[in-house]
């Protein structure tokens, strides 16, 4: 028990800093990262921009406005109410409120009608002048509820596409935003919105359980398959802050870490925590040993700058790679994590011997059919105990009380895991009883 | 054209769903010199006279092509505009089947909403069964009894009513509608903002001989609580709330991406990388069991530039190139992927039976 | 439109009557299927029996309880609590009010100890004398309290192992059943009980897509595959009542009609709206036609009485089969309904022609992995349009007012469905503009 | 042994689950002298000592065999008797991705229950991280602060106490746990009867120096709503409630059963009929396109009788016969299928963050 020894920690995950990634959460749901540099300006497109030194020193999950001259004011959350003093006009209607009044109205749509453009009786003109009106950042808060109590059929509309109304609404006009920390489902979401395809439609849940079967912790040593530019290794990352390793296989000549980008882990911790090899050396690890002699100092003495200079960029690029070879070559891994699109039934067997006894096989697909294959091909090679494809889902609700109903649509994405346990087989000697 | 039977051929006045796209079905009615136009052709009205349902139809310039669909409710309901209120087949499907409607059963439905399972109710009962429909908002009203008439809808009967204040009771019910007088029915759908309000009502139109079947229809958890309080209030029994959840899968090829073939291109970059190193530089490539440091190390950016002058090498995934789902020269597994977005949530649906008491 | 035209009834779907089957439900929540014979006696094993006269006459839907002599009282539901003048002891809790405390102890459940028997106080003597002591059929109910009031652990029991317990409890002593029409949800209820894969998972909501997908409706002439020894079959001639007829294709001498012996249908009815024929007639009907010729009347004359009835039997059975070979042959039926193992990417392509242009395609299996290689060759055949798979899935929940919540468990089975619909492509001329 | 850590040999003391099968995980502490009685065998700790962790296991009479593997929580979970309330993988791995904890956090769990999540917690945030757990009911407590110390969960510390009623706040905090003499947690699960009535007591005991996030787990829809208001009260935001849904599929074969087989049977049956009818009878068997009554009818009992002791003829399926799932001699296709008994419903997650206003 390390009780007094305090974790350096390799970034601030309190605290919003300069020169760190941060994710900000937008009034549209939507989701942007952005890099905070000293005297740095952030710019949100249509919800306004602001300076970086604005939001530093606040905690992360700090939601705020945007007032003038890119200034921001904190708030407590994106949808507080600002006070009434601030205001200008009638009807004071908070977020809360309106979201209730067009909850309200699903228990009484029968007054439903077609709401073409007429009824709303804001031209674009109105809207101009009202942005023209204000300096103040509720002025994205009155627009919107100027536009409802304008808009003759509002009230009436259904619930469906009241919400939809709103959302469109907030996303044009809301000038406010909350900054968060970058954890693995930050990300993860952030890759989500921008590019489902990319992260082979991981869900968070699943990439919950991934970390979980796969008994992801500080200080373990992973075999790790990550095709989806390394959410998964930020995710087994962040679970063992600064302490294990692992080594990533992948199957072009350098590996795509785009996604750590936003990690803003120290260059040499990450590399220290996360080797990288390629199938053919994984797989023929004496031939792709790179055969390296160091020259003599009398040699090297004589060696020009330049050549100098590349002989030990290529002495440490080959022991790199011999010791990630030799990692590699001697295994006992704590765990096997795939997300990958590769073949599996003709790879796996290849992979178990370097996974230690009674560890974890994880790995996942977003088709069901391709880890089914898998399955089967577990089930004759003795190696791995009772495989089973999991597959979690999260339904998340309309959180109103008094209007809880689950959302009525989601994308549909989510992927699918194979779970089992790495075992030692007995060659002979084993009589079954009663099991088929 | 009929939603009681199929026809074979297509008659001028036939209502035809010109199949566009999964997501574009598009109801017509059939009227010498129309023409249908969308953006994948141009069809007359005129040439589809006499086709069969069923049949794909060329586009009147060459090109496009639609196919032309008998309707059906199930076939309607997807051919509806997804802004309005819609019964989908998952719970319609099993709102019918669970209440045991058949051929002959009396439906009483408030509200009518967009008439899609109307529809269904309707073809399920047949003509012998009859379906009472009631619809407050007026617009929708009309717009629902004037669409029944153009669908021959003839054992459905369309009130204009708040039935929650004003029950469901009709005083001058026509004859072919009546059973002995009154609306006696056996199943009833309650698809209205507060059905506990409705439910009171019932009594005097459901059937005095023989079990009556219910179904509330509700998106909140809210007014679930206050429908199953109303049906114990009165006298319906074995409440049960359920959920339907209705997903569709499309079927999907993914690439077979074999070991053999990562292994076999890495080589390949490698031996083309060696050989380029050799062409420019004569330099002796060993020939150990170990590789020269060249042959992997890459981060020479000159080096870069000279590999790409290599050709394009092995390439066993069609990576860079886009390779059509499916396409002959690669291998392929069958998946199945889920419809892109999901209905997580349409209602709750409350269920219950009530039991007139026999004299013995 | 037929207005005055009163359909004759095929059986009583509306009072309990003599000759017929029906469907008991039984406080365990099981089923079973009695046939009502006049003079005739149930048995519901240890529920105790009843004469079948004590039920007939009543409305299909009505529950009773067993008391003494075989007879039975009509309660208002299996739940319903006698009267307090007829209990003999103290305390009064009705099933509700039972159902209520164990549900409230889900909120308090802090003080769950691990129940053995030594807190049971009831003995079986105890129980034993409790059986005796009243003639009453709320004997059952009775016991149950006294159990639930004897067993001082039974409030800080979870509400999972409550409920268990309640039920089994219930199901050992109420004698109290509901007397229900055998409509397909039952029948398919009772078979999922009994023998799930006899009717190969299908659930209740996926039967009804089934039938609705399929537009099944009275006078519909429909081609079906059914190895579900007729569940589908009833399901759909429960849809028709009488009306329209269906040709069922089955791969053995003798199709499989055991299900339907509870349908109570009259012999010449089913005989009319259900034809059979096997795949053999059905592929090859030119040679499976059978060669018959009447004899002339002089030669009928002649044979000997038992002879004569060989003749006409060989006759009728002779001309069924010709017949059904010819409606098979000219095909246009409504909708393709098929429940069946079978591998349809090699069947499919001989069973479309025989559908008719626009009608419904729909093919049931337990497995998506088996309708998935269907809904492929479907595509590739560009005789079916927008083929889907659709899963259709019912969550009940414990419907007690400030008690909602799903059940916590459930049979994994339901099945899925692929439909697409029938069309008749061109042969060539058609450009496609803008898809792939 | 550690939940920390893995081992690769099995010592004395270690805990070692014995896999028996799927449905049996049985947790054993190993101890000279002592043995394993299972149905499928007896195995002796002595003989395990040793042995590697994941190593298949003989049985000391020369049957049966078990798999010797290393404590996970996951498999902790799945080794617990069914009738203890349980937060299985698919729940509490959700919360832990979700809350995002990881090395290091700091824990609040109330109750501990069977400590199943505990064990998952305590591995997550590891030995920077702590755990501080809370059990009202004391048989509970005492048998997992035992179950913890058998665990050496080093980061972890329960206490007995009814939080709903007195708090969170520990008088004497161990050094080691406490954070500037504070419980300071940054991640908060209720799972208890009444979360409503705790989560006024978080403030004193959650950081105040960064964003608290809590989950609270409640079965019933009622407990939610409360849940609900009372974060809306005690100032947390971006509340939501969801639910998780696990489903567990096993590999399974399904007989590939071809309509040319199906054919090959009928005809097989019938000319078996025809040539014992022939056998028989002597009849003629017409040459011609059609088929002789005889060969097609068989309602005739004699006939059937007959027809068996012509042997048992082609059967393409094994009907009658028992295949054995995967047999060669047939064709198979891999399917999944789902667990005999799925989870419908654990309980409600309702999430929630608390951000300690900053002095700027």
């Amino acid at each position: 028990m390390s009780s007094d020894i305090e974790v350096k920690p390799v970034k601030n995950e309190k605290v919003i800093s300069f020169n760190q990634h941060v994710l900000i959460r937008l009034p549209s749901e939507g989701v942007k990262i952005a890099y905070l540099k000293e005297e740095g300006i952030i710019n949100l497109g249509k919800f306004g921009s602001f300076q970086a030194s604005g939001v530093v020193g606040y905690n992360f999950g700090q939601s705020f406005e945007i007032i003038e001259d890119e200034n921001v004011n904190p708030i407590s959350f994106i949808g507080e109410v600002a006070d009434a003093s601030e205001r200008e006009d009638t009807p004071e209607l908070s977020k809360d409120e309106l979201t209730m009044m067009f909850s309200n109205s699903a228990e009484n749509n029968q007054n439903i009608i077609n709401i073409g453009s007429k009824v709303q009786q804001l031209s674009n003109a109105d809207i101009d002048e009202l942005k023209k009106s204000g300096a103040s950042s509720n002025i994205g808060q009155q627009i919107i509820e100027k536009m409802i109590s304008g808009h003759g059929g509002f009230d009436k509309k259904t619930i469906f596409s009241q919400q939809k109304y709103l959302k469109r609404k907030q996303q044009k006009f809301l000038r406010r935003f909350t900054v968060e920390y970058i954890g693995s489902s930050e990300l993860l979401e952030y890759f989500i919105v921008k590019d489902l395809p990319r992260v082979h439609g991981i869900s968070e849940e699943t990439l919950g359980s991934i970390l979980s079967y796969g008994n992801i912790r500080p200080g373990g040593n992973y075999l790790v398959i990550d095709e989806t530019g390394g959410v998964v290794i930020y995710a087994m990352l962040e679970r063992m802050k600064g302490e294990g390793s692992m080594v990533v296989v992948h199957e072009n000549e350098h590996v795509n870490f785009s996604a750590l980008k936003y990690a803003d882990y120290p260059e040499d911790l990450q590399n220290e925590m996360v080797k990288t090899i390629n199938w053919l050396q994984f797989l023929e690890p004496e031939n792709e040993k790179i055969l390296w002699e160091d020259v003599d100092d009398e040699e090297f003495a004589n060696m020009k700058t330049s050549k100098k200079a590349q002989y030990e960029r290529r002495s440490k690029r080959a022991n790199y790679i011999n010791s990630v070879i030799e990692v590699a070559k001697k295994g006992n891994f704590d765990a096997l994590i795939c997300v990958s699109t590769l073949h599996l039934p003709t790879l796996l067997p290849e992979i178990l011997p370097k996974i230690g006894g009674s560890r974890p096989i994880v790995v996942y697909s977003q088709f069901k059919e391709l880890l089914l294959d898998t399955q089967h091909c577990m089930m004759s090679d003795k190696r791995v105990l009772a495989p089973s494809i999991i597959e979690t889902r999260v339904r998340k609700y309309q959180t109103i009380p008094g209007r809880l109903h689950p959302l009525m649509t989601s994308r549909g994405y989510g992927g699918y895991i194979l779970w089992g346990t790495r075992v030692i087989p007995q060659e002979s000697g084993i009589t079954a009883v009663g099991r088929g | 054209m009929s939603f009681y039977q199929y026809k074979d051929y297509i008659e001028e006045g036939d209502i035809v769903l010109a199949f566009i796209s999964r997501q574009a079905i598009k109801p017509i009615t059939i009227k010498k010199g129309e023409q249908l136009n969308t953006r994948y052709g141009h069809f007359q009205h005129d040439k589809m006279i006499g086709m069969k349902y069923g049949e794909q139809m060329g586009g009147a310039r060459g090109y496009g092509f639609i196919y032309l669909l008998h309707p059906t409710p199930e076939l309607w309901s997807i051919s509806l505009p997804h802004r309005t209120q819609i019964v989908y087949t998952p719970d319609s499907s099993y709102i019918i089947q669970r209440l045991n409607v058949t051929s002959g059963t009396r439906v009483i439905e408030a509200g009518t909403g967009s008439g899609s399972f109307t529809h269904a109710f309707a073809r399920t009962t047949g003509l012998n069964g009859r379906v009472f429909s009631y619809e407050f908002h007026e617009p929708r009203y009309l717009e629902a009894k004037k669409e029944f008439e153009d669908h021959n809808l003839e054992n459905t009967l369309i009130t204009h009513r708040d039935v929650c204040h004003h029950g469901f009771e009709i005083e001058t019910i026509p004859e072919h509608f009546s059973s002995n007088g009154s609306i006696e029915g056996d199943v009833v759908f309650l698809d209205l903002p507060s059905p506990w309000t409705a439910i009171p009502h019932l009594k005097k139109v459901i059937s005095t001989t023989n079990r009556v079947g219910i179904c509330c229809f509700s998106p909140c958890i809210e007014q679930v609580d206050k429908t199953i309080k109303s049906l114990q209030e009165n006298g319906w029994i074995n409440i049960e709330m359920t959920e339907v959840a209705g997903r569709r899968w499309e079927a999907r090829k993914e690439l077979v991406r074999d070991i053999k073939d990562v292994v076999k291109r890495l080589k390949d970059i490698q031996s083309r990388k060696g050989q380029g190193i050799e062409n420019r530089r004569n330099v002796k490539v060993q020939a150990g069991e170990k590789r020269e440091f060249s042959e992997v190390d890459n981060d020479d950016d000159t080096d870069d530039q000279k590999f790409e002058n290599l050709g394009k090498g092995y390439n066993p995934f069609g990576k860079g190139i886009r390779v059509k789902e499916g396409d002959e020269n690669y291998e392929w597994r069958n998946v199945t992927k889920i419809e892109s977005e999901i209905k997580t949530h349409t209602s709750y649906l409350t269920f219950a039976y009530y039991v007139p008491s026999k004299e013995t």
